[in-house]
């Protein structure tokens, strides 16, 4: 087996210096009952000529990954330069652990604090851990320590907009922490939050916690919300799911967010069907000791070398174990990296040409169905590659016959959103050629009438 | 003005801050005019600036770069981090987790238009139950301490499907990993610890003390953290079961017993598998991990949603309403799981016990060639890891001084002072990756460490010496943090 | 026995024999029983012994991952290599070429089934004679010395069609690379060098007196070695015409003058390109090169066979009888061309001008920047890269001795002793793709190098100091030449 | 543009240094009359994603790719480990030069060096170069350099059975250099060149060239023609253009070759349209001064340190110009690392495995074309993984039909052949399951008859 080195030769050498005669008695620790007598039921060994081949097969079974796509929701098709995944595959990356030696790991530790660096700017906070698992337990994770913050507190104020996933996650976390958690109802016209479920945010709200742009593609009334969590001392909580946004539109910063919460998939990762993304979370610098994740520090070395270290561990799971500020351990470690990459290729003009354009696409595609198709805006809000319209029919019906058709046309809502059957949200990046969009409307004209 | 030197071949290099300049491009998009486009968005939600470097593509290249020569992968040397299973992660597997079929998949794409990867999950739920021993698997959780938070999620659902609310408290050995008792933290339970015994091992009777109906469950981690087999692991779970609660299984160690005994038959409830340690996913300097778990029958309907199941001849995502919830956005780490599924799909059935028995051998050989010298506080029934000390050092050489010599050496250090209940503990797991002469120089080093520590100990106590950096100040790194780039500072 | 060892990061490795055990695997190929398969091959053929490395997966991953870090490449830093053009090679170029279905189509493939790469091929063709300004391309050559080879023969060729037998001479300069005189060589040619005048270019009236009827062409690369453009080129030009003979262009200096100004314009008859200079294809520490070769329209006929024409809408091959032959098996470095493609096509007709902009600004900006210090015999024209030497140092520092110097302060070297008509040259070729600042730093090393040649002048004579090889003794390697391990010693 | 760093702002310092106003100046010495007046006649710039999607549509376009493949001749798909690509693109190894400077190239020089050992070995030669372009070249310059070793005498003899491009291009570099190049005749029986043939073999015979196995796949007698070479004192020269043979069979220093050229492609590189691929030379220590090509050699740095160094220079045309061995100067290097790495992994074991799983297969299907189709075998002599077959019908339009379902049969034989118009030559490797072979020989039934 071409992974293990040790030849027949050498295991006697090494048994002999243990002092026994055969591996089997390494085992003998492990009581006889529930040693295993016959190989496990899995299937036989396979070479890396007949592998490359089945996965070949399996790849091409995903026939949608070569139609043309529509769909976001919290996962976005973008493209990313070649340069990222050919650095990403050096090894001295991709194969090392954790950074726990400073001395030999001062790649990933600057990589890492430029990461931290450049979402911070982005989000215009004043700190960014060095991931978390995705945007959903971001989330989670901001709404927890937001209860740690503002500890007498009993509800959580969750905007019902807010990605579906995430609310769940939430919900789960939650669960044993936190007293009350509020969904704020959504405005069928707007495709926001109700103005009046505002209210609901009072003094015995610990944070407010919405989506930016929300679920629907909705840009939610950002500076109202902010003001009345803040007059209630709230702690304003935003996530971001599309974060090349960041690039054309104010940051959570400029809004006032206390922490800030995103999922960074489409900073230059592929949507992998959904992982790994990258969860990134940024707040003000006074909760630091709050927060969870790993950070890295600069500092100096015992010749006062500039270099960096993970630090301000005494928040963290190996030291404090239960009073924790949370349990992550590894994170997405290699996805912080690539992110990094993508931000510094397209810097500051390169992400808002990439937004424009996004933006641009956007508005041509929902102008030209609205004027092309039965189908019709279904919000008045709508800020940036995404919206959803509302057709005639079962949203769900429709994108099937899209598919067949080989595009993928959307997200129905009906799955979320009973009430919302026949809404369909349609995202376009700038991936989604021109010809690509007229060809979408063409065929939903012809499904659902012109 | 500075050129940026080298030592060797290791060019020096500041932030990428440093390398921008106003106007450089590195990034190549297709014409369009975009200079109206600011107009769609209203004058009070438009970004007035934003902070990133400006760098060509060669400045990003060169940089990453590097920075990459900065750091110690295990494809440039031995690894024997304790604990984290730093195996060879295969080029296959690289390879086939980038074809675009994949990589390329959004995951609303309807099941129908995504049956590769979906059947690919579900044989790989499938593969990990029969690993180890159990009814149903979730591929959800993102790393080891997410299955934990999941694992002991699903305990809590159980019992709660029960009507049983007065279980609060779940018992971890003091040997346990930090992240068992956060999970357990992170889920309003209280932590109940039990102290191992002088063998670094369950006591039995300590264990039987702690049980009462307010347990919801055991954590337990076996081979546990010094590497040792918790020989009554049957009577362990017997015991806890007898109290109604449940046994989870940490599952970092599963290297140790791949196809040679299943976590199901010894009693264990929930597992969670990492990925990343176990199956050959890289670590990715932190990630990203997997971190499956594993249920006994009983329990599978508590799976967190949604789960891939098989309808006829399709794949398809089914969602249990006992679920614990979600746990997270869309269905896991599928990257990750897609290299863990290469692995085993190419070691298979004939090979998998082969994992376990070198990964044993080699750190059974180790501690023998090496523990006349080194403290090994717990010796019986040491499987894949071993836990030496630094009880026995002379000239107060500490652990710390033994690790930092080891890079002077070639060598990425163990994993040091954990677990916590070994004072000055020097975890070394080799993995079955290595070769015997590896590990005979690897030993060779940590011979002459000791006698250079007894001759020599300063060379010891400055180490690491050929490094740039050596021993940063972490303290004033906490005191005075500084977390993010000042790019408005003159550098 | 020896532990690795550590210089910084790099890891000290052996030859790949040194890792070898017998039995060893780092193959996986199917499940096939071979076991008589040898009876197949006749007693006397069958082979007895094979000494090759018996190595795991890792132990060669380690192996060449080790290599690559004793290696300094364009990624890592600044290569101003003279000569060689050691421009940046986009990732994008490395991404498109490892698309299955360039790198798995067989060469004899009906053309039917192989339209990509041949309408590739026939595009870049067309695209390589619009830069040059000719009307026929070959892309079979598999380097620039053997486009030099295959130009001469279609010189060769034209004179003989024209049963002109008489031409046995070449006319080259003496600042030409060594491959023009020596492919005139394996032609059976007879090299003339013609002497170059006090700035560094033709003289007219000695290449008049050189040339007659005996003459088959006159070599020339333009701008030249010495990075000076011959203003007389029209003159030149017309000067061999009328006697008879062609003008052979090394385009190896393309990367000067690209979009700016045309070869086929100024008379060059054949032009050879190096796509791994002027059009980013890597290097590759030696090649794969590709040297297609350009030619005007009455030498057509005579490009090696076969090229790729079109033919109402497919792309075939195309043989020509009068053609001077084969050059090499198939069709070229195929590969390669692939990549000079993808570039030319990101570049377009709007930027490849400024590739030509920014290369010669930057070397003129060096030559501004150090012509105080450093001599420069032949400043005048100066194009993309430029010439300096050491007869202005002091304390009898010479090029290697900078050369040397220059790799401890993290650069590449320039090419050094080379043109052969500046007595120790210092070749300078920054390419358009390192930015001003990057630039400085190289321009602030060179200067300190000359100080300390002042103040410190043994500190220079004995760099490289960081490296851990310096220096070898390149007298012993060819007197006594061990070109191949010994694997039965002990090492 | 993003591979062109310098900004406006840099430029206008750069000209202030240099003292002029524009970069338009620099270009002052180049005539007017020939500075272009306009821009290029090229296609317009894209940008990188869409050459990406330009580039996939290409290679979409080659529908041969993907097609069950049977031909060789020169050329052969086999599977290549995934770790050798990731490893050559290490950009240490890619992005460098020929190792001129030893003290940051010792990566590339060790490689080489290794490189040398093992085609060394494999070919049972003492000594290796560090590369020629392809086989053919190599076998030219072998050629090339025999008449310099054998200055006096005036025919070089090659055999008829030699691959085509082969013969051709040592046609072309022979051309001025040799007097006569005798091409010895095929015997139609054995597909091996006539008996009788070896008789044009004398004094005046600089060398002998015959390739190991030849194109028709079938094994000339090398032990005879070796001999009546040595007793002419002509030099022989084999050529291997399936090196992967040389794992189960007899090298070419085993039968006395002086000088032995291979096309090492099929040792871990992929087809990719039939370059770059890898010439090898290997000759007798004897002859190492005559050599075309680079050299790397082991030697001690001045603190006594082993290193490696290129070496043997004053043969090459950099130093000696006009009197050089060649005029070669890149050659393939990055092919080599590619090869050694090829060889390292597959080792002594794998190599002979391959080889042993080629010959297999080869037998099977040529038994079982001969059992269940018209088709007879062309000539009794066949050795590895290629074979001649003899069509009851013209054999390129049985391959045209082939090719039709989907099969690249092999090649016809009637382009260099005229004589052997109804003659394939089929090639079989690991790559060809026993399965498409099956179908291959149902294929071949159905088009001309069982
Ligand atoms: C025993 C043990 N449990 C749990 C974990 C946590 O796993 P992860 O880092 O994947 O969250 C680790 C990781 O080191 C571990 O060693
Ligand atoms: C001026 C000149 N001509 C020809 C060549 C030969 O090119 P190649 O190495 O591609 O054969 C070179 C290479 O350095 C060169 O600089």
């Amino acid at each position: 087996m071409r992974y293990l080195p040790v030849t027949d030769q050498e295991r006697k050498e090494m048994l002999e210096k243990i002092g026994i005669n055969s591996v089997d008695e390494l085992f003998s620790p492990i009581p006889e009952k529930v040693l295993l007598k016959n190989q496990l039921n899995l299937p036989t060994a396979m070479s890396e000529m007949e592998l490359d081949s089945l996965m070949s097969e399996l790849a091409e079974m995903n026939t949608g990954s070569k139609m043309s796509n529509f769909q976001g929701g919290g996962c976005y098709a973008h493209y990313a330069p070649a340069a990222i995944d050919q650095m990403l595959l050096r090894s001295e990356f991709y194969t090392a652990y954790t950074p726990y030696q400073p001395e030999i790991s001062q790649g990933t530790l600057q990589s890492i604090f430029e990461f931290q660096t450049m979402i911070s700017k982005l989000m215009k906070m004043d700190v960014t851990n060095a991931s978390m698992y995705d945007g959903a337990t971001a989330a989670a994770e901001a709404v927890i320590m937001a209860s740690k913050i503002n500890g007498k507190r009993k509800k959580a104020v969750i905007a019902g907009t807010v990605h579906p996933h995430y609310i769940k996650t939430i919900r789960t976390y939650a669960a044993n922490i936190i007293e009350e958690i509020e969904i704020l109802d959504i405005d069928a016209t707007t495709g926001t939050i109700k103005e009046s479920e505002l209210s609901k945010i009072d003094e015995n709200t610990i944070c407010v916690l919405f989506q930016y742009p929300n679920y629907f593609g909705s840009m939610e009334n950002v500076f109202k919300i902010s003001e009345i969590a803040k007059a209630n001392k709230a702690l304003v909580i935003a996530a971001v799911t599309e974060m090349t946004m960041l690039g054309a539109m104010i940051a959570p910063g400029d809004f006032g967010a206390d922490i800030a919460i995103g999922e960074a998939q489409s900073l230059g990762l592929a949507p992998n069907f959904g992982g790994p993304g990258l969860g990134t979370f940024s707040a003000a610098e006074k909760h630091i000791r709050k927060m969870p994740g790993r950070l890295v520090g600069k500092t100096v070395d015992k010749k006062g070398k500039e270099c960096f270290v993970l630090t301000l561990a005494a928040r963290e799971q190996h030291i404090k174990r239960e009073k924790a500020t949370s349990n992550i351990c590894s994170n997405q470690g290699l996805m912080t990296l690539a992110v990094g990459m993508y931000l510094s290729i397209m810097g500051k003009n390169g992400l808002k040409d990439v937004a424009l354009m996004n933006l641009k696409r956007k508005e041509y595609m929902l102008n030209k169905i609205v004027a092309e198709t039965k189908a019709v805006k279904a919000f008045s809000a709508s800020s940036y590659n995404e919206f959803t319209i509302l057709l005639p029919q079962n949203a769900k019906q429709v994108a099937d016959k899209m598919a067949e058709k080989g595009i993928l046309a959307g997200i129905s809502l009906s799955k979320y959103f009973p009430e919302l059957n026949n809404a369909l949200t349609v995202t376009v990046t700038e991936l989604n050629s021109y010809e690509e969009i007229d060809s979408y409307v063409k065929t939903l004209a012809e499904i659902i009438g012109g | 003005m500075r050129y940026p030197g080298i030592k060797d071949l290791k060019l020096a290099e500041g932030s990428i801050y440093d390398r921008s300049k106003p106007g450089r491009k590195g990034y190549s998009l297709p014409l369009e005019n975009l200079e109206n486009a600011e107009n769609l968005i209203p004058e009070e939600m438009r970004r007035k600036e934003l902070d990133l470097p400006e760098v060509s593509e060669l400045d990003a290249v060169r940089h990453y770069t590097r920075l990459s020569t900065y750091n110690f992968g295990l494809d440039g040397g031995f690894y024997p981090l304790g604990s984290c299973t730093m195996k060879y992660n295969p080029k296959i597997n690289e390879k086939v987790a980038r074809l675009k079929g994949f990589t390329n998949l959004h995951p609303e794409t309807p099941e129908k238009y995504a049956q590769g990867t979906l059947k690919l999950m579900y044989e790989l739920q499938n593969m990990l139950a029969e690993i180890g021993g159990f009814a149903g698997t979730t591929l959800n959780p993102a790393a080891g301490a997410h299955g934990e938070y999941t694992g002991i999620g699903i305990i809590k659902a159980y019992h709660e499907s029960r009507k049983d609310f007065k279980r609060t408290k779940v018992i971890i050995p003091d040997s346990a990993h930090g992240t068992n008792p956060a999970s357990c933290a992170m889920h309003g339970y209280d932590v109940v610890v039990l102290k191992s015994n002088e063998k670094g091992k369950v006591c039995l009777s300590a264990l039987k003390e702690l049980l009462n109906d307010e347990i919801a469950a055991m954590m337990l981690t076996n081979p546990n953290t010094l590497g040792v087999f918790e020989s009554e692991i049957c009577e362990i779970t017997k015991l806890v079961h007898d109290a109604g609660a449940l046994v989870y299984g940490d599952g970092a160690n599963m290297n140790a017993i791949l196809g040679v005994a299943r976590p199901g038959d010894m009693g264990i409830d929930v597992l969670h598998y990492n990925l990343h340690k176990t199956f050959s996913t890289p670590h990715g300097g932190g990630g990203p991990g997997s971190g499956p778990v594993c249920v006994v029958e009983k329990l599978t309907k508590f799976l967190p949603n949604p789960v891939v199941v098989k309808n006829g001849e399709n794949y398809i995502f089914n969602e249990n309403n006992e679920s614990m919830g979600m746990v997270r956005s869309f269905y896991g780490n599928v990257g990750v799981c897609l290299k863990a599924y290469t692995y085993i799909r190419e070691m298979g059935k004939e090979h998998i016990r082969e994992i376990a028995e070198n990964a044993v051998l080699n750190a059974n050989y180790i501690k023998a060639s090496l523990s006349d010298i080194y403290n090994v506080e717990y010796p019986e029934g040491t499987l894949h890891e071993t836990v030496f000390d630094d009880s026995k050092m002379p000239n107060d050489v500490t652990t710390l001084d033994i690790a930092k010599a080891l890079i002077d050496r070639g060598y990425h250090p163990p994993t040091i002072y954990f677990p916590l209940i070994v004072h000055g503990a020097i975890m070394v797991e080799p993995t079955e990756n290595e070769s015997k002469d590896d590990i005979d120089a690897f030993i060779f080093a940590m011979r002459e460490i000791y006698e250079k520590s007894i001759n020599d100990p300063e060379n010891i106590k400055n180490a690491p010496l050929v490094t740039s950096v050596s021993r940063p100040d972490e303290t004033t790194a906490a005191r005075k943090p500084i977390l993010t780039q000042c790019t408005t500072c003159i550098s």
